[in-house]
């Protein structure tokens, strides 16, 4: 159980190194020495918005086929496609920590990776797509703007581009509700309840309170996350409020007003157990988002080994 | 103009209900880089369909549904949303339901070959909008062509599975390629007069691009007659497949229920 | 090569009884003796009568999910079930003549045996379920009313059964067009472009032109068929102008008029080539439907065996 | 009154769109037996969704969608086919998509075992009208639990193959059961005034009957939670899966595009 020195200084040399990058703000490299737990924690935390880029597509993907206009289905078609773009960017950042998209895959599958909760909650109306935009990517942002300058070089640049992107969608999603409420009466009784059935489910994206979050912690040391969830939930909060008057919707919060002594809107307690239950695979929609994604997988599998096997020919005939 | 428009609606419905079906692929592929192609491909032909249909309506206001006074939804909203399926003119390879990925692939590349055939006749067209919008287009069919061949032959060289998937999917729309280049009065008058192109014109062109994807792929061209229609009426009539008005129940329905919405 | 009189003559005998029952317009019965021939064409006729219930329960079928009232979709619903009891009828009257409802099955979905053409056209409208009605059901009633006195007993007994069901539907769907024909503009001329979509491939669902037909002398001589084509197409006609008018619609034969001198309308030629594209197998539905079919069948096939393997596990265990 | 409206869409639209699903089978079942017997089903169920729909509007006419002037569309028509999504009151489990036929095996049984004691019991209501559906629907739906036991026991003693997919079935649709036995505020209130049933004091009485079958066919019940709501809200409050919107738009189609039509 001795190590010699010589085989235990690299090692910490190394760990100097790589804590020094942590605390000058500066980003690790994939072919930079890292811890295994950072290594772990990263792999999981990028595959698990990967899977919740892929997962994301079908609640608003669900709308495509009836947008009620041209313009709008242009839009929506974009932008779901821009969630596959964002998963590949992802799946290829985890990657440069030596796992492959296709084993990621396996793990969602399986139901050992988790994907964002609220795309267990079902779109119902096509304000919905509207809601998501503007609740749902805004929250996502303001989760994601501060990994923009997290630790890991290859997920701080591709979230800056997912970012930007995201942002645009928000303020699409924005818009479809503003054009939305400038209609008829049933246009504005669906955005209402729209924005009643994702208000809670939104704030629950930030996570369990902080006290309740166990691995939050380490995960700030590490730069890997670099606000608390109720910090973040806090800041969607105070954003949103005004947005939501311009918009001329009511939040379902009776507990929701100005506190001019924090300089912050206090609001009410979401349904935790409600969280738990999704979480724990019993939401609305968690069997029917893992079932369309293994059927896709499925569908495709003899499409993949197509492609293999005439690359594989291919190849062959060209080293000939 | 009335002409200009029924031709325009040809066109426009085509790309139309190609891309509402390309469309249902969404979330669908086999992988993603094949999700974010067929969106693309959606994509484009939506952007050609909202060119074509607008058009048709600027031709000839007649042939835009009636809203309800003071409704807001524009021209190609009114018809895309608010006709039924009998007004379509789209030739009925593009609306019949989605198959496997083999499906998809046969669709494209039977659907873009004749497209691409005629977008490229029809930028010389004497209506500089048609003009204007064939020659967009061709880049974009172009590429949906270039993509369908290359997993035409990837299928056919791939694994017997992918073979044997092929060759079914093949068989099952062959019969239906032939309306895409057989011609309707409409085409053959706007032909004449410079504005439209006569499909049967490209069918030659478009005969030797199949063969010759059949040929490096090892697939014999399919010996099946073309799909009877309706006393001889077929999709570019309004006499459509059991399919069509299925799509259109679901492309249409929240449209529908907002005749006076904004979106 | 030669044969003993005693061998000769039974069959002889029984020849010339069977002979003396066709004269008689009296019935065959499955226990009867019957010439091969005789009892293939009836095999044939009844199985291509059942699989047309069969394959026509789809295009009525399309519609019920859409069915625009519930007291049509009711009507709708029962009609097209009562297709499938009219398919198990005749397919029971066929296992009399010796073949399975599994064989038949099989050859329908080999393309082996033929169906009703007039089932590969498409349905496009809620009229269509009306028009089928009225038109399909009529015509078929015209070609079937015959066969109840058709020489062999089970199939002339099923026939009086389902043409009392026919003749109840006909006058349902007539009744529909009628209600639609009092209804909005839109109504009218949807239930007009049905009938014009519908009345040619109607007037061909009586076959071929007499001097074309190739087998129909000796199932007349046999009295498996009891009035040539021409007959009942004309017969058609003149039944079917008089409820059009009352219903208000144009029948799309410009060389439809009465002749007074034969007391029968003229009519135009149907698209004969149509017919022998459809026969070909290239109808506008042809491959659909089977495939429908086909469809249903493989999807059921774990069923029908789990079926028979509990059927015969509960018998053997009766049996211990 | 409008309590007494809000119970019959209720029970009305679970039998109702319970009806739709069955009704697609049409066609489509294992066999000719099978065919017939799931269009029976669907006939029954339909014919209780016409009675109690039409009670419901007798009840109270402020629950009947309104329609343009003169429209000759009866009530039961209108809330059938002109209410969205939201406004019905069905639970979750009918409206679900079909999957195989042990699916609807499954369905059947969870549904029929639930809607059986609640009819037996509501045969004792104190409005005549419920009194009466429940007791014509008891005999109906007797069999169809009948004949979804009858079928559980067939594939769980099938062959492998049918035991493994009755065990999907159930498995899948479990969480969807505990809807159908829960209290809805309405139900609380009309089984208080005698005339509404609390589907709570059938459970132990459903439960038995599910585990008998169970028990026969050597299947476990299954231990899964059930289905959470949307912020507590459920199909019975308006709140679906996203399967509901898809039915209605195609059962709604053609009577939304002729809100004046007769039929």
């Amino acid at each position: 159980m001795t190590t010699t020195p010589t085989e235990r200084d690299p090692e910490e040399r190394l760990r100097a190194g790589f804590d020094a990058t942590i605390a000058r703000h500066d980003r690790i490299e994939p072919r930079d020495w890292m811890p295994d737990a950072y290594r772990r924690t990263l792999v999981r935390q990028i595959a698990q918005h990967a899977h919740s880029e892929i997962i994301g597509m079908q609640p608003e993907g669900n709308w495509i086929g009836r947008a009620p206009s041209l313009r709008r289905k242009a839009i929506l078609l974009a932008k779901v496609q821009d969630e596959a773009g964002h998963g590949l960017y992802l799946y290829s950042a985890c990657e440069t920590l030596g796992v492959s998209r296709a084993e990621l895959t396996d793990l969602l599958l399986a139901g050992r990776q988790k994907y964002s909760s609220i795309f267990n909650y079902p779109t119902l109306s096509y304000a919905d797509v509207g809601t998501i935009g503007w609740l749902v990517d805004g929250a996502a942002i303001c989760n994601q703007v501060p990994l923009c300058r997290t630790s890991y070089g290859p997920y701080g640049r591709a979230m800056i581009r997912i970012c930007k992107e995201e942002s645009f969608h928000q303020r699409q999603g924005y818009e479809l509700l503003m054009t939305m409420m400038r209609g008829t009466d049933a246009q504005r009784a669906m955005v209402q309840e729209s924005v009643d059935r994702f208000w809670w489910p939104s704030l629950m994206m930030f996570g369990p309170p902080d006290a309740q979050s166990p691995n939050s912690a380490r995960s700030m040391a590490w730069g890997v996350k670099r606000n608390s969830n109720d910090e973040l939930r806090q800041k969607f909060v105070d954003m949103t409020v005004p947005q939501a008057e311009a918009l001329g919707v009511t939040l379902p919060d009776p507990d929701l007003r100005w506190n001019e002594e924090r300089g912050h809107h206090d609001f009410g307690e979401p349904d935790w157990e409600e969280l738990a239950a999704v979480i724990a695979g019993n939401g609305p929609c968690n069997a029917q988002r893992l079932a369309h994604r293994r059927a896709a997988h499925e569908d495709g599998a003899w499409v993949r080994e197509a492609a293999t096997a005439f690359a594989e020919r291919s190849a062959g005939a060209g080293a000939r | 103009h009335g002409e200009l428009a029924g031709y325009c609606l040809m066109l426009g419905d085509d790309a139309l209900i190609m891309s509402q079906r390309l469309s249902e692929w969404c979330s669908r592929a086999p992988d993603l880089e094949e999700d974010i192609a067929l969106a693309n491909m959606a994509l484009d032909l939506l952007g050609q369909a909202r060119l074509l249909l607008a058009r048709a309506a600027a031709a000839d206001p007649g042939v835009v549904p009636a809203l309800p006074d003071g409704s807001p939804v524009p021209a190609e909203d009114a018809l895309a949303f608010f006709r039924e399926a009998e007004a379509f003119r789209n030739v009925r390879l593009a609306e019949v339901a989605n198959g496997d990925f083999a499906h998809v692939v046969v669709r494209l590349l039977l659907f873009s070959a004749a497209r691409l055939a005629l977008l490229e006749r029809l930028r010389g067209s004497a209506d500089k909008v048609l003009a204007a919008v064939a020659a967009k287009g061709v880049k974009e069919v172009a590429y949906h062509r270039d993509w369908a061949g290359r997993w035409f032959l990837t299928l056919a060289r791939g694994t017997d599975e992918s073979h044997r998937r092929l060759v079914a999917a093949l068989d099952a729309l062959w019969p239906l390629q032939d309306e895409l280049v057989a011609t309707h009065p409409l085409e053959r008058s706007l032909a004449r007069a410079g504005v439209g192109v006569d499909p049967a014109s490209t069918r030659d062109e478009v005969d030797a691009v199949l063969d010759q994807v059949f040929a490096v792929s090892g697939v014999d061209r399919p010996d099946r007659a073309p799909l009877a229609g309706v006393g001889g009426r077929t999709g570019r009539h309004g006499t459509h497949t059991e399919a069509l008005s299925r799509l259109l129940a679901e492309m249409q329905v929240v449209a529908r229920a907002h005749p006076s919405g904004r979106w």
